[in-house]
């Protein structure tokens, strides 16, 4: 990826969260309180250093995007209001509105489905998964 | 007293058991939910995204249609109730979202967070009064313990949400009290409960679905109640230990509505 | 004005010596930086502030006046915001009246320790006057070229 | 016509470099009135100054315009110097063109107009000066000290120790303060109390020290030189002439179910009480809320059981009035409210607590006798975790946005200690920073570390989860390893962040001290004025002007004692001259200056009045300059404009008005 286009992904990653990766501290309370931290190749604390080092494509590849659960315990508990979660909210963001790159494909869903599985879980997943 | 309802696409589906016995349970208790016409899905997730407009407008229709009503608006599900709130917050507090949205809408008089967007709960609470339930209760759920599973999104972010302490929650804790039965409080009724990660990856849901059933257990919970289908699915999926139920079941049973009464 | 010439707003800052001037000492030793449009007049404190003052400025061509106080219960001399408050609130509704906007008058609190409010008030202020150009209601013609 | 100098200060680079000085001295020559106009580079300093002196000389000026810093930074000096010189220090004004302009701006053509526009403003003004003459007033001299804590202790004994009275006034029965709960102290762990209770004992048997306790500061009106303060004595419902101090209403008093505060809410108390063994009076007082004989009117045994007969529940407040040269706040610190942080489950579990609950924990003369034990179950724990800066270093509107400073030292020193007595007892400490500045700080954590074994995690806690077996699992993350960590804790303590005694800020009101967003008082300059508050005569000790350590504490109780004693020293003080003064030919006597007036400087007087030949007796308004503060309210409520304010009056203020507008 070209070095203007990484930076002004970026700009827009920080556009779309409204997040000033700036003011973290490193205090790492993000990734003691996430959940999925165990299942994150990227942890929550070190998104922003991708993002202040326009280092967006390992961002864009990493399974973290898909691993967030939006839980906003990291956003609920930041001292410096950062808010991780909206930072990897606004990479996954950028990710399916610019490529094709859907995490599921329509005909993965079926197979997944089982009687129970309530409808909201399907149009979360989507909102979440594809564009 | 009617209130504004919006149920959301699970309670029409998987959830009805939700809806139905909140239906009941407000006509025992003296006010009524009124469906808005031709609601259309919240889109089960709040989007963080500052630039996202299109996907929060079914949100603004069902809030503005309140207004015209000049009534509050109800919800039940976590996930309808998470989105429509902070969407209204949005319509109250960010000038370039409520100017961008009502470009979009144009409607007769520009929608500006007018509605007050109350969970059934918060009805049960601010409006009904925990004391005023208690009395109304016929059939007491005496000796059971029973915990309370809040989830993520009724709670966070704990500012907008305004719903109950982010950290330590009481809402449900009372409404159990009210309903005279032992709340059971352990540390996790405020984790994820894994949400729609199950979808694809069910073992890690059902492994935090785990911790908090075991943790609840632990405390001494026969049963924990919810408010949202999903998390209700998620609990479930992981299966053994405690039963997980709508807490409008209970609320039902302890109002002494029947099985014939629910069938209706 | 001519068209390709920035508007460069004329701004009567009145800052009371105890709190909004050290405020504003304290956003240049902090080198928060607000527009050069805005020149300060140091003033015991805000109920030093005659609306004589403000009419005259107008008058001589300013685009907005801003009073600076501080705090409410915080005055050095206890009660001074609160008079100024009273009087600014009536002078700026006749102010208004006469055409003279809302906008291009304000009271705004700042503390001594309020360095970057301070900075921000003032790029908001003359953010506000830019946006509400220049003032011609109240100047006297003589005063202009 | 006024002969006026213009003096513009280069400041080294801090105004040149954005300032083209040359340009402005060009410039402001041409002003009307100006007859001299230079630069220098640094025009406070002595050459620069004798440079003023030499144009004052030679050039006959009768004013002079400095462009310089803040008014607030060397107004004195340059009027000093000018006075020196010959002139009148009134005839002396301030552009600020640093400040306001230098240092804002970083366009040099914009920077250096907006200069030439602030030093016409000062010119301009300056044509309309007229000389004045300070007055003088007296000083009381006898300073008073709010608050008796450590720093109050200290500054009240240096100011004693000088030869002057000193009042010190602590709202809890005994003096003492935070550090009388403090187990031991760093770096050095010397036990708190045998350091600071001499130090009590001294102060309560100085001739020169009034002690008093259980009281409140009230009202304070007056100015530097000359306060008057109303202290409100809370009815002790004890004799405090009579109590021999002997403990046996305590003993046999039959309420003992109230929160100790000196232990944190951690033991009880009973409702007649002193705070602690140690009390300095040694005098104790009753609680009403608490007390059955308030409550119900049923009870009296311990004015059964006093043989003093020292007991009086008849006793009520008492307001007493004196008169002060000075003021020293001291109100100290508590610890935040942790009600916004309950994901460290502080509410929730008895084994979660703050570090100051910890110095009463492991004080021998706290509610577990100085054993190291849960207070949920009285068990003696295996694995502490220690979670630093809760609440500290916070942006939200959860904490504060402040380093309390203290925390990582003490949390060394509480985990060192816990691991000398206790070697089996494992401690872990969660931390984002180790900030160990000071003098033998960084080798007392070094030590807690090397020697002691103290498992030190970078990274913070993000849940603390008490489980069914009564232990808690933390939740927290290892930056450095990048894992998340569950450790299981018997015990978890939470370095709290401290915030200023809520008590401040009704002080301030009453000071007209000025107060920063955190309530922390403001000192008069951070760096060169750090001890005295911009209110003239109000000093400042201890924590509450900032977060401080004891001997930071110590040190600046005895800098704010010397800057009391130095005003204290003074017989009489120059007195602003510029004050209010009518035009008696334009007052009518209406009384609306003086309904505005928060001194009461405003009196009124018959006087005979030639009004352009017509002679009458009219009833028109005086002002005592002893009183006047000068801060201009009479003149603009004056409905007759007969109301001026010397040296910022109205045809000044219009004249720099008009300057900025041209």
């Amino acid at each position: 990826m070209s070095f203007d286009k990484t930076k002004k992904q970026a700009e827009m990653i920080r556009e779309i969260s409204g997040v000033n990766p700036y003011k973290c501290m490193k205090c790492g309370k993000c990734s003691a309180s996430c959940p999925s931290f165990n299942e994150m190749d990227i942890k929550p604390h070190q998104f922003v250093s991708y993002v202040l080092n326009d280092d967006i494509e390992a961002l864009a590849n990493s399974k973290s995007l898909w691993k967030c659960l939006s839980c906003f315990a990291c956003i609920e508990r930041c001292p410096r209001d950062v808010k991780p979660g909206k930072l990897i909210d606004a990479a996954r963001q950028l990710v399916v509105r610019e490529r094709d790159g859907d995490y599921l494909s329509a005909d993965q869903i079926p197979e997944k489905l089982d009687p129970e599985l309530p409808q909201q879980l399907l149009v979360s997943a989507f909102r979440r998964y594809r564009r | 007293m009617k209130y504004s309802y919006f149920p959301g696409c699970t309670l029409k589906t998987t959830g009805k058991e939700l809806d139905r016995t909140a239906r009941l349970a407000a006509l025992a208790l003296g006010f009524e939910l009124e469906e808005i016409e031709n609601w259309q899905c919240c889109g089960g997730v709040y989007p963080l995204g500052s630039d996202e407009i299109a996907t929060k407008l079914s949100s603004v229709r069902a809030l503005n249609s309140a207004k015209e009503k000049g009534q509050d608006l109800v919800t039940l599900c976590s996930a309808c109730h998470h989105v429509i709130k902070r969407v209204n917050d949005d319509m109250k507090n960010v000038d370039d979202i409520r100017t961008r949205a009502n470009n979009y809408m144009k409607l007769d008089e520009p929608y500006a967070g007018e509605t007050e967007v109350l969970h059934f709960l918060e009805v049960l609470r601010d409006r009904v009064g925990f004391d005023t339930l208690k009395a109304k209760v016929t059939n007491p759920l005496k000796g059971r313990k029973i915990g309370a599973y809040y989830g993520c999104l009724l709670l966070r972010p704990g500012k907008i949400m305004a719903f109950d302490n982010p950290e330590n929650p009481t809402i449900i804790e009372d409404f159990i009290r009210a309903l005279g039965a032992e709340p059971v409080v352990y540390p996790y009724r405020n984790e994820c409960c894994g949400g729609y990660i199950s979808l694809n990856e069910k073992d890690m849901a059902k492994s935090m679905c785990r911790r908090i059933k075991d943790s609840a257990e632990g405390f001494g919970a026969e049963m924990l109640i919810t408010a949202c289908p999903l998390c209700e699915y998620n609990l479930n999926k992981a299966e053994g230990g405690i039963p997980v139920r709508y807490f409008t079941e209970l609320l039902c049973e302890a109002l002494g509505i029947t099985e014939e009464g629910m069938a209706l | 004005m001519p068209m390709n010439e920035e508007f460069k707003p004329k701004i009567v800052a009145f800052c009371c010596n105890w709190c909004s001037y050290a405020g504003a000492d304290l956003a240049g030793s902090s080198r928060l930086a607000y527009p050069a449009d805005v020149k300060i007049i140091r003033v015991p404190c805000s109920c030093r502030v005659n609306p004589m003052f403000i009419l005259r400025a107008f008058e001589k061509g300013a685009d907005g006046v801003i009073i600076c106080g501080c705090h409410p219960g915080d005055c050095h001399y206890s009660t001074g915001n609160y008079y100024a408050r009273r009087r600014m609130a009536m002078l700026f509704s006749m102010l208004e009246y006469i055409g003279i906007e809302n906008g291009r008058t304000r009271v705004e609190w700042v503390s001594a320790a309020e360095g970057v409010k301070f900075s921000t008030t003032m790029n908001d202020f003359v953010a506000k006057i830019k946006s509400l150009g220049e003032n011609v209601r109240l100047g006297d013609i003589r005063c202009k070229n | 016509m006024q002969r006026i100098g213009v003096f513009v200060c280069h400041c080294g680079s801090n105004i040149a470099a954005t300032v083209d000085v040359k340009k402005v001295v060009e410039i402001v020559k041409n002003e009307p009135g100006v007859v001299h106009a230079e630069d220098y580079q640094y025009m406070c300093s002595e050459a620069g100054q004798a440079l003023i002196a030499k144009a004052i000389a030679e050039k006959n000026l009768t004013g002079i315009v400095v462009c310089s810093c803040s008014p607030r930074m060397h107004e004195a000096t340059f009027r000093k110097a000018a006075e020196r010189a010959g002139l009148n220090p009134y005839m002396v004004e301030i552009a600020n063109i640093r400040e306001h302009c230098s240092w804002i701006h970083k366009n040099i053509e914009e920077a250096t107009e907006k200069a030439v526009i602030l030093a016409r403003a000062a010119i301009a003004k300056v044509n309309l000066n007229a000389p004045l003459k300070a007055g003088e007033s007296r000083v009381t001299k006898r300073a008073l000290v709010i608050g008796g804590g450590i720093a109050g202790i200290q500054t009240a004994l240096d100011i004693a120790d000088a030869g002057y009275e000193v009042d010190i006034v602590e709202k809890t029965p005994s003096i003492g303060g935070r550090m009388s709960q403090l187990d031991k102290t760093f770096p050095t762990l010397d036990c708190s109390a045998c350091i600071l209770t001499p130090k009590m004992v001294e102060a309560a048997a100085h001739e020169k020290i009034t002690i008093y306790t259980y009281s409140e500061v009230e009202k304070v009106s007056g100015f530097v030189g000359d306060f008057t303060v109303d202290i409100r004595k809370k009815a002790r419902s004890v004799d405090m002439d009579k109590c021999t101090g002997c403990g046996v209403c305590q003993e046999k008093c039959p309420s003992k179910k109230t929160p100790s505060e000196f232990n944190r809410g951690l033991g009880n108390r009973s409702a007649i009480y002193t705070p602690f063994a140690q009390a300095i009076p040694n005098v104790p007082v009753i609680d009403r809320d608490a007390c059955l004989k308030f409550k119900t009117g049923k009870c009296g045994v311990c004015a059964k059981v006093c043989q003093a007969g020292a007991i009086d529940y008849e006793q009520k407040d008492e307001i007493v009035t004196e008169k002060y040269g000075a003021i020293v706040v001291a109100t100290g610190f508590d610890t935040i409210k942790l009600d916004n942080y309950d994901e460290y489950a502080y509410n929730q579990s008895k084994d979660v607590i703050t570090s100051l609950e910890l110095e009463r924990v492991m004080n021998a003369a706290g509610p577990t006798k100085g054993h190291l034990e849960r207070l949920s179950d009285g068990k003696h724990p295996k694995e502490i975790v220690f979670i630093q800066c809760v609440g500290s270093r916070c942006s939200d509107d959860r904490g504060k946005p402040y380093c309390s400073k203290i925390c990582c030292m003490y949390t060394a020193k509480h985990a060192m200690l816990i691991r000398d007595k206790y070697p089996d007892v494992n401690v872990t400490v969660f931390y984002i920073d180790v900030r160990t500045p000071g003098k033998n700080f960084d080798e007392f954590y070094r030590r807690a570390v090397e020697d002691y074994g103290v498992n030190y995690i970078k990274g913070q806690v993000g849940k603390v989860a008490p489980q069914p077996d009564g232990s808690l699992l933390v939740q927290g993350v290892d930056l450095l390893d990048n894992k998340q960590i569950l450790k299981k804790a018997d015990m978890v303590v939470l370095a709290t962040a401290i915030e200023p005694d809520p008590s401040v800020r009704k002080i301030a009101t009453m000071l007209t001290a000025s107060i920063d967003t955190n309530n922390f008082l403001t000192e008069s300059h951070a760096k060169l004025r750090p001890v005295e508050s911009p209110t003239a005569g109000v000093f400042l000790s201890g924590v509450c002007q900032g977060p401080k350590d004891i001997p930071e504490t110590v040190a600046q109780a005895g800098a704010a004692a010397v800057k009391a004693i130095g005003l204290l020293a003074k017989d009489k003080l120059l007195t602003n001259p510029c004050t209010a003064k009518p035009d008696e030919l334009l007052c009518n006597g209406c009384s609306a200056c003086a309904n505005v007036c928060p001194y009461g400087a405003i009196t009124y007087e018959v006087k005979l009045i030639n009004d352009h030949g017509i002679r009458e007796e009219r009833r028109v308004a005086q002002v005592n300059n002893a009183l006047c503060q000068g801060c201009g309210a009479c003149t603009v409520t004056c409905p007759s404009g007969a109301m001026d304010l010397q040296g910022f009056s109205n045809r000044q203020i219009i004249a720099e008005v008009d300057a900025i507008c041209r």
